[in-house]
C-alpha cells in the first residue's frame, strides 16, 4: 500500500488537531505526499471534528474517498466512522472509555487502546495526550519513523519546554510499544525520500504570495474562513515590516485598503461572503478612482450566516455583481494551494498594471485545509510590475492629467507627495484631470469617454491572462467542466473514470472576469458531452459560462451540504449521468439516517440511534420510515417518520 | 524638527470655483483650511484632504492638494489608509455632519480611540444639503425637515462629548463666521500629533433655516476668552460641551499629548511605508517558509 | 399641429421647475396627455437644468425629440437649445438680460420679452416671477386656456395667500397680453377633453402603490433618485397611519424593514445603487430568515457616486448578485410609470406569499419624470393576498415547525404575538424548526433539503408571473429588446421605425428573476433579426438573457452618457445597424464640440465658445481641431485639439 | 396597568441546551433575562430576543421565546423594526461586546438618540470569542490576542460613558458572576420605557485569561451599596463611568424618563401597526390622488 488515509473523529477542544499535524508532519519529513482535511463545526468546544489525514507516496490533491485508520476520541465518532474503514484497516480508541459496537466492515482490525494503563506511570495527564499515545500506536501501524515524529513533537513543544517535550514523547513511545507487541502493521510500502516540502493551507500561501509581491498593507475583519490570514499577518507583521491593521468592520477594511492603494502601497484585504457584501460599495469605488488594491474572498457554506465552517463555492455571483454600475474588475479564482501563492503575486501586479481592484476568490477548502508543496512553490524571487507610475513630472509634456484619455485606457498614476502631479481621486464621475462632472460641468460626451476608458483596460488585461486548456484527450466521451478549488478533486475522479474505461477530460477556469470567451467557446463547441461540477446549489459557474459564452453544458453536478467533494462521488455521479440516470433529489437512506441522527440530538436522547429503515408510502409523499432503537441493547424504542421527497421528519412516535 | 515656513492662501488655489450656494458656510471653512494649511507651511503635494459625499465633501475639488473624494461615510477610513501608507503626508478630513456623525459614526469613534495622526474637520450644517434638506444626526429637536414634517423627534448628536469620551487627543469647534479663528483651530489640529476633531457650524443658507448666521452669531463665544478655562481638563471640557442655548462655546475644547498610532507600529521605524522596497528579503522569505516544514 | 414639446432651460434656483409644472397642469386638465423630463445636475443653485415638457391629444410616452417652443433664463441656454428649435417654433427669453445670438433654424420666431417693461406696475418682483410672465406668453402661443392655468396658479400659490396668487395671475396676464399682439401662435389644434388625469412620477406611483397594498412600514435613507419617495411618505405618514423612519445608514433602513417583516408588517425601503450595495448582506438574511421585505432600487448613473442626477440601467448585475449564497429573491422592473404602482402591489403579495425579498428595480428616468395617468390606474382596491400566515395554532396538527419543508417550499408563517408558535428565525442555517445546524448539530442531510426547500420557491412564483410576449407584428424583421423603464421610447421608436417601411417588433421584459427562460426562448428563436437596447455600458440585460437562455442578441443599443433614449435615437441606430453600420465609439463633432465648452468652462472665460471644427490627424490618433472663438464678435482666440478615438484634450494654443 | 404576574424561570426554557463552552459568561446571562423576564410576567409569545452573531449572539436559541439571530452587528436595527411593528412586543436585544460596539455600534448610538423603547444586553467579554480570540473594541490595551501579539494598543470603547452622552435613558452593568443582581437590572431595563442598556461583564473562559471571574470578581462593587450615589444625575453617572482600575462599579449608573420614540409616533395611536387593516380607506386614497391633479 503505497497511499493511506487516516481519520481522527472526536470533539472540538479535544486537541486532535496538534495530532493530525504531527502526523502529517512526520510523513512530510519523510518526503511522503501529505493532503488534510478537517470538518469541523461552529462551535469553540463539543460538537464533531472529522480530520482526514491523507498520506502518499505519490502527489495527492484531495482527502480522497478512503479511509483506513480511525482515532476515535468519543463513542460517537465510532458509530459515525468506523462503518468506513476498509477491510485491512484499523480503528483505534481508548478503551477505558469507549467500545466498538458498530457494525465494521471484513478484517478490519479494531484497536483498544488501555490508556489508563498505558499511561499510569505518568500520573495525571490532561485528556489531550491520549491522542498522543494513539499517534505513536499509529506510527507502528503506518510503518513511519518514530524518530521523525520524535523530532517534530520536539518542534511543537519546544516553546512548552523540556520536560512537556519529553512527556510527549514518552506516551509516543508507549503507543507505538504497545501496538508493536499486539497489532498487525497495515502493510505501507514506503521509500521515504526525506525531502523536506513544507505543508501549507491556500491562506498561508495567499499571504506568502503577498510578502513576496511586496504588500505592505493588510486590514482585516475576523471572519471565518479568511481568519487565518489575519491571524498568519499579525504574527508576522513586525518581521515583514508590514502595517496590519484589524478594523471595526469591512467597510473601514476596505476603504482603509484602498487608501494606502491610492497612496501607493500594494495592499489586501480578505473576508468571506458576509463582510465582503459590505465591501460592494467601495469595490466600485475603487474601479471608479482607479485605484489598485486585491480582496481575497474566501467562500463559506451560504446564504447569509450559513455554516460558516463549511465550504462551499456560492459567492460567484456575488464577486460578479459587486457593486452599482459598469467598472472594470478581474477575478481570479486560484485552482490548488500553490496556485493561491501564484494568484495573489499575480494580483498585486494586475491591480498596479491596470489601477483596478482584484478580486481573488477561494473557499474554505482550499484556504483551510493543509498540503505538502514543492519547495520552490513558494519562493521570494517573484515578478513585480507596477505598471504605469509616475516617478517626476516637468511640465514639459504637459500639465499631469490623472485620468488622461489613452488608447489603453491606462493613464499614468501619480502619487500623493510627487510634485505637479497634484489631482484629487473622485467617486464621483470626472474628466481626465480629475474635475467632478457630476455636477455644474455635467457633460454627456466627456462622460460617454471615460465610461469607455475605463471598460477598454479589461480587454487589454485578458491579454495579460493564460486562457483555458483542455487536459486529458481531446476526443474524451465526456469533458468535466469546473473552477476554482476543484480542480484537483475532478483530475482525481477523471483518473477513475479513465480506469474504469471511460474516455474523460478536463476544462477548468482560473481566471473568471475577463473571460476568454472566444477560446472558451472553441473549446466548448468540440466538446461532445459537457458537465459542469461545482459546490452550489445554483450552478452559478454554468450560468456565468453562458453568460459569457452562449453555451449551455448538459448536465451539472452540484454540491451544497458543506462538505466538499471526494472523488468518487464525482465519477459515480459522471457514470450514472452518461448512463441516463442523473441523480435524484430524494433523500437517501443513508440520508434519512443522518435525518433520524439529527432529531435523536435535538428532541430524544443521547443513547437512541437510528435502526432499520424502510420505506412506505405515506400521505402526501412516499415516507422513510426508521426504528429508532437503544445505542446498546439495539431495542426498539419507537419510529421516525422522514419524507422522502422533502425530508420533512414528521411525528415522532415512542413505543407505548 | 525643520523650522517651518508658512505659505501664502494663494498656494493652494483650486482649479475651479466653488459650486456652493452663495452664503453657503462652506466658503469660509474652505477658506480656513488653506489659511491653516499655509500657517503650517505644508506643501500642496505633502497634503491630501480626504471627503466622503455631500455639499460639504466637495470641498477636496476646490483647494490644489492631492485629495480622494470618497463615499458617503468613509473619509475617514480612506484617510486612515493614506496617512498608514504614508505618514510623511499631512491628511486633512473634511465631510459633513451626515457623512461623519450619520452614516460615518463607526469610523469616526473608532478613528479617535486609535489616536491616528489625522485632522477631521466637519461641516456641521444640521442638515442633508446636497440632498436636498432632509434631518441630519445633529439636526435640532422639533425642526421641521422634508424627513421630518412634524418635527424632528430625535436627540441631536453631540459630536464634542462623543469625541472626548472616545479618546479623541485634540477637540475644538469653529464657525464659519470666524474664519480666523476657525483656521487657528485647524492649523493647531494639524500640528496635534494624534487624531484631531474640529466641528464646525457652516450654516446652510438654503435648508437650515434656523440654525442661521445671525442664530449663531447671537450665542457663540470663545472658550479662549474665557477667564480660567483649562482645556486640558477632560471634565470641564465634558461640561462645555453640554453648554447649548443662548451660549455656545466655541474654541478649543480639549488638548492632551498621547502616543499615537503611528508611534507604536514597528513597521514605522524603517519610515513611511510607500518608501519601503518591494521585494522581499529572501532569507527572511526562506525562515518563513521554514516555520512550514 | 395635435402635439407640441416645450423647452424650459435655465440654472437650479432659477425655479423653472414651478413654471414647467404650472404648463404640464394646466394642459392636464384640459384633457391632454402631458409627459415631461428635467435634466438637472447634481448642484443646488447654478449650473444648467433643461426641462423639457411633452404635451399631446394623445398619450406621450417619451419626452420625445422634437423642441418647438423654448423659454430660455440664461445666455448660455439660448446658445446650447435655441439651434434645436424646429422650423415654426418659437424662442422666448427675457430681453433685458439676454439676445438671441445663437444659430436658428428657418421660420423660428424669436420673442425677446420686455420683461422690465411688462413688470414696471409690479414693482420690485423675484426674477423666478419672469418665469410666470413667459409662461402667459406660451399659453397663448400654444393655444391653451388662460383660465385654467389661473385655476392651477391658485392651488399651487394657495398657501402663500391672495395677494400672490393675484400678482403671478396678473403676470402671466402681462406675458399672454403682450404674445397676443405681437407673436404668431405655432398653430395646435386642441380638442380639449377636460378629462382631468393625474400628473405622476414613478416614485409617486410607487408610494401610492405601497399604500394601496397596505405598506405600514417605509425606512429610507435620503439617496437621489430614490429621495422623493421618503418626502412622499413622510409628508402622507400621519394620514396614512405609516411609520416612516429616516435611519443612520442603508444598513439601518433594510435590517429595519425586515425586522417589521419579520414581525407581519408590510414593510418597504427604496434606495439608489450606493445604498443598495450596502443592503446586499441584509438581502440575503431575508431570504434565510423568508422574511418578506420590498426594497426599491432606483438606478442613477454610475459606477460608485458616479452621476448622480442622471438616468442608467446599470445596476442589474448588483441586484442580481446582491448577497452570497444561494437563496430566492424576486426582482421585477416596472415598464412605466403606471406600472410603479402594480408592481409595488405585486411586490407585497410576492413577498408575503413566498417570504422573501422582493426587488423593484427603477432608474431617475422613471422615478422622477412626470406624466398622466388614466385616473384609474390609481386605485384603492387591490388584491391583498398574504399566502400562509397562520392566525392560531393548537397542538392538533403537530408540534409547529417554523421552515417545515413542504412539496411548495413555502412553509405557513407565524408571527411574534401568537402563541404556540414560539421560534427564532436565523441567518445560521436551521432546521426546521429554526434550530442552528451550523454548529454542534451540523448535518449534511438537512442542509440538503432546507437549501432545495428556499430555491423551490422560485419555481412557484414563476408560475405566479406574466411570461413576456410580443407586441407588433410576429413577422418583423427586427426584434426591439428592452427592459424596464425604456418600454414607451421604444415603442415610439418602433412606430418611426415602422412609418419609415420598416417591420418592427418589441419583446420587453419585466420581470427579471425568476425568468421566463422557455417562453424567452421559443420567442427568440423565431425572432429574425433582435437589437437589446439598454441604459448601460456593458449591457447587463443582454447578458442576463444569454444567461438565463443561452440566446445571444445580434445587436446591441448602449447608451451610458446620462441622458435618458430619444426615440429619434433609436431608431437610426436600428437603420444603421440593418444598414449593416453600426455605431461607432469616434467622438462626433457635436461631441467635440461639447468637449470643448467642457475646456472653456474649466480653463477658459465664459465669454469664449467652440466655433469651427474640422478633422485632422495628429500623432497616434486623428483630432479634431475645433477653433474658439469669442461669444460675441465670433473672432477667433485660439484652437483647441480632441484626439477622435479617446476624446482626450490636447493642449490649447492661445493665438498671439 | 394590570397587575403583574410574575412566571417562573422554566417558562422560558429553551429548545437545546447551550453549546458555549463551559464556564463561559453567557450562562449567567441566559440565566438573568430569563428570570428578567419571569419577574415582568412577559409571555414567551409576547417576547422577542434578538441578537447578532457571536457566541452571545447564539442566546436567542437558548431560550423559549421568539426570536431574530440576525446579522453580525445589525441586532438593534432588526429589533427597532419589530419594535415599531408591533409595539405589544417586548424586544430585548442580546449580543456581544463586537458585535454591538464593533461593526454595530452606529446602530447602538443612534438607537440611543432614539430612545426607542428596547432593552440591550451586551454580553461584553473584551474578545472576538466565536472567531477564536482577536481583540474587541473593549479589549484593554496591551493585552495579546490572535489580532495583536504585540498587545493591543487602541483605547477601549467605554460603553457606559458613550450611552452617556448619546441619550440612553437607562444605562447600567453587570457581571455574570451576580446573576440575580443582573436579572434585577435587565428587569428594570425591560419595565423602563425607552433604551436600556444592561453591559455585562461575561468572562470568555478560553480566549480572554486576563479579564476572568477572579479579575472581576476582586474589582467589582455595587452603585447601589455606595451610601450616596444618586442614578438620576448624569454627571456622577459619568464620573462613575470612567472608574476602571482596583475598584469597578457595577449596578445601575443612570435611569431618565422621556418620551420614548413610540409616544412621538402618530400611527400608534389607532395601536400597534401589525394589528391595523391592510386595505386603505378608499376617501384616504382618492384625496392622495387628487393632490396630483
Ligand atoms: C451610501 C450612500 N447613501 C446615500 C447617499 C446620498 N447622499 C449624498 S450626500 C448625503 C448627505 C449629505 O449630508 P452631509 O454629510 O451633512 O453634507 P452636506 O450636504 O450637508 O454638506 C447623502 C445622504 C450616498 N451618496 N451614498
Ligand atoms: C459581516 C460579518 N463580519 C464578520 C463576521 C464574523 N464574526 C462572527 S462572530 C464575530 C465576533 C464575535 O465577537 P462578539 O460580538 O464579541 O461575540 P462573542 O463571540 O465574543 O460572544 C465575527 C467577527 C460575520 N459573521 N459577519
Ligand atoms: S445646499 Fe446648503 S450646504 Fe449645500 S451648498 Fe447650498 S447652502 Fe451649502
Ligand atoms: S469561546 Fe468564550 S465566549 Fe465563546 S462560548 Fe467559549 S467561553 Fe464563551
Ligand atoms: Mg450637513
Ligand atoms: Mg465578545
Amino acid at each position: 500500500m503505497r497511499e493511506v488515509t487516516i481519520g481522527i473523529a472526536g470533539a472540538a477542544g479535544d486537541g486532535l488537531d496538534k495530532t493530525g499535524d504531527a502526523l502529517a508532519k512526520t510523513a512530510a519529513r519523510l518526503g511522503l505526499f501529505v493532503y488534510a482535511y478537517n470538518s469541523y463545526q461552529s462551535v469553540i468546544r463539543g460538537g464533531h471534528i472529522w480530520l482526514r489525514v491523507r498520506l502518499g507516496q505519490e502527489k495527492v490533491t484531495s482527502h480522497g474517498d478512503r479511509l483506513h485508520a480511525l482515532i476515535a476520541l468519543n463513542q460517537d465518532s465510532i458509530e459515525r466512522h468506523a462503518p468506513e474503514v476498509e477491510p485491512g484497516g484499523v480503528v483505534l480508541f481508548n478503551s477505558d472509555k469507549l467500545r466498538s459496537n458498530a457494525p465494521l466492515r471484513e478484517n478490519v482490525q479494531v484497536a483498544p487502546l488501555p490508556i489508563g494503563e498505558l499511561t499510569r506511570s505518568f500520573g495525571r495527564i490532561q485528556p489531550v495526550m491520549q491522542n498522543t499515545v494513539a499517534l505513536g500506536a499509529l506510527l507502528f501501524l503506518l510503518d513511519l519513523d518514530f524518530e521523525v515524529t520524535a523530532s517534530v513533537l520536539a518542534d511543537t513543544f519546544a516553546h512548552k519546554g523540556k520536560d512537556v517535550i519529553e512527556q510527549n514523547l514518552a506516551l509516543a513511545r508507549a503507543g507505538y510499544d504497545y501496538a508493536r507487541g499486539r497489532l498487525a502493521p497495515l502493510g505501507c510500502q514506503w521509500s521515504f525520500t526525506r525531502k523536506r516540502r513544507p505543508f501549507v493551507t491556500g491562506n498561508e500561501a495567499f499571504a506568502l504570495g503577498a510578502v513576496a509581491a511586496g504588500c505592505k498593507f493588510y486590514s482585516a475583519y475576523p471572519m471565518t474562513p479568511a481568519s487565518s490570514i489575519l491571524h498568519w499577518m499579525a504574527a508576522h507583521a513586525e518581521r515583514c515590516g508590514i502595517v496590519v491593521k484589524q478594523c471595526e468592520d469591512e467597510l473601514a477594511v476596505v476603504n482603509m485598503a484602498i487608501g494606502a492603494g491610492f497612496a501607493g502601497v500594494r495592499a489586501m484585504c480578505a473576508t468571506s461572503g458576509g463582510g465582503f457584501a459590505l465591501m460592494t460599495e467601495a469595490i466600485g469605488q475603487a474601479g471608479m478612482i482607479e485605484a489598485p488594491v486585491v480582496i481575497v474572498e474566501v467562500q463559506r457554506g451560504g446564504p447569509s450566516t450559513g455554516i460558516p465552517t463549511k465550504t462551499e463555492q456560492g459567492d460567484l455571483n456575488q464577486v460578479l455583481g459587486a457593486s452599482q454600475g459598469d467598472f472594470p474588475r478581474i477575478i481570479i479564482a486560484p485552482v490548488d494551494t500553490r496556485d493561491c501563492f501564484e494568484s495573489a503575486v499575480e494580483a498585486f501586479n494586475l491591480a498596479e498594471k491596470y489601477q483596478l481592484p482584484v478580486i481573488l476568490i477561494s473557499d474554505l477548502l482550499l484556504s483551510e485545509h493543509p498540503e505538502t508543496l514543492e519547495p520552490d512553490s513558494l519562493r521570494a524571487a517573484v515578478p513585480i510590475e507596477r505598471g504605469e507610475l509616475v516617478s517626476e513630472w516637468n511640465g514639459e509634456n504637459g500639465p499631469y492629467k490623472r485620468f488622461a484619455f489613452t488608447s489603453s485606457g491606462v493613464s499614468p498614476r501619480a502619487l500623493p507627495g510627487t510634485p505637479n502631479t497634484v489631482h484629487v481621486a473622485a467617486s464621483d464621475e470626472h474628466d481626465e484631470e480629475g474635475i467632478l462632472i457630476s455636477d455644474v460641468f455635467t457633460n454627456t460626451a466627456v462622460r460617454r469617454k471615460i465610461a469607455e476608458k475605463r471598460m477598454k483596460k479589461l480587454a487589454l488585461a485578458l491579454r495579460d491572462l493564460p486562457a483555458p486548456r483542455l487536459e486529458g484527450p481531446a476526443d474524451a466521451e465526456v469533458t468535466l467542466i469546473g473552477w476554482g478549488s476543484t480542480h484537483g478533486v475532478i483530475q482525481e475522479a477523471l483518473q477513475q473514470l479513465t480506469a474504469s474505461g471511460i474516455r474523460a477530460n478536463q476544462l477548468h477556469f482560473k481566471y473568471l472576469l475577463p473571460f476568454h470567451s472566444r477560446e472558451a467557446s472553441a473549446l466548448l463547441e468540440r466538446a461532445k458531452r459537457t458537465i459542469c461540477i461545482e459546490g452550489n446549489a445554483s450552478g452559478q459557474f454554468a450560468r456565468h459560462l453562458r453568460a459569457e459564452t452562449g453555451y449551455s453544458v448538459h448536465d451539472r453536478i452540484l454540491k451544497y451540504d458543506g462538505e466538499p467533494f471526494e472523488p468518487r462521488q464525482i465519477a459515480e455521479q459522471v457514470r450514472a449521468i452518461l448512463n441516463g440516470q442523473p441523480r435524484s433529489l430524494d433523500v437517501t437512506p443513508a440520508e434519512a439516517r443522518e435525518i433520524a441522527y439529527h432529531y435523536i440530538r435535538t428532541h430524544l436522547s443521547e443513547d437512541l440511534r437510528p435502526g432499520q429503515i424502510e420505506k412506505t408510502n405515506g400521505s402526501g409523499e412516499a415516507i422513510w420510515r426508521i426504528e429508532i432503537v437503544h445505542r446498546d441493547s439495539g431495542q426498539k424504542q419507537g419510529e421516525l417518520r422522514v419524507g422522502v421527497e422533502t425530508g420533512a421528519t414528521y411525528a415522532w412516535q415512542p413505543l407505548r | 524638527m525643520a523650522t517651518i515656513v508658512e505659505l501664502p492662501i494663494e498656494t493652494y488655489a483650486g482649479p475651479v470655483e466653488p459650486d456652493w450656494c452663495p452664503g453657503c458656510g462652506d466658503f469660509g471653512v474652505l477658506k480656513a483650511v488653506k489659511m491653516a494649511a499655509g500657517k503650517v507651511g505644508v506643501a500642496p503635494e505633502d497634503l491630501v484632504v480626504v471627503s466622503g459625499i455631500g455639499c460639504s465633501s466637495n470641498l477636496p475639488g476646490f483647494i490644489h492638494a492631492y485629495g480622494v473624494h470618497s463615499l458617503h461615510g468613509r473619509a475617514v477610513a480612506v484617510a486612515s489608509g493614506i496617512k498608514l501608507a504614508n505618514t510623511a503626508l499631512t491628511v486633512v478630513i473634511t465631510g459633513g455632519d451626515g457623512d461623519g456623525y450619520g452614516i460615518g459614526i463607526g469610523h469616526f469613534i473608532h478613528a479617535m480611540r486609535r489616536n491616528l495622526d489625522l485632522t477631521y474637520v466637519v461641516m456641521n450644517n444640521q442638515i442633508y444639503g446636497l440632498t436636498t434638506g432632509q434631518a441630519s444626526p445633529t439636526t435640532m429637536k422639533e425642526m421641521r425637515t422634508k424627513s421630518t414634517p412634524r418635527g424632528n423627534v430625535e436627540l441631536p448628536i453631540n459630536p464634542i462629548a462623543l469625541a472626548l469620551v472616545s479618546g479623541a487627543t485634540y477637540v475644538a469647534r469653529g464657525f464659519s463666521g470666524e474664519p480666523t479663528h476657525m483656521a487657528d483651530l485647524i492649523a493647531g489640529g494639524m500640528r496635534h500629533k494624534g487624531f484631531a476633531l474640529i466641528d464646525v457650524f457652516s450654516p446652510c443658507v438654503t435648508y437650515n433655516h434656523l440654525n442661521t448666521y445671525p442664530w449663531f452669531k447671537k450665542r457663540v463665544y470663545k472658550l479662549e476668552e474665557e477667564p480660567d478655562y483649562n482645556p486640558t481638563d477632560v471634565r470641564s471640557a465634558l461640561e462645555k460641551s453640554f453648554e447649548w442655548g443662548d451660549r455656545i462655546p466655541i474654541g478649543l475644547f480639549y488638548q492632551d499629548e498621547q502616543p499615537t498610532y503611528e508611534d507604536s507600529e514597528p513597521a514605522f521605524r524603517r519610515g513611511p511605508l510607500v518608501r519601503q522596497p518591494l521585494p522581499v528579503d529572501p532569507t527572511l522569505f526562506k525562515s518563513l517558509v521554514e516555520e512550514l516544514l
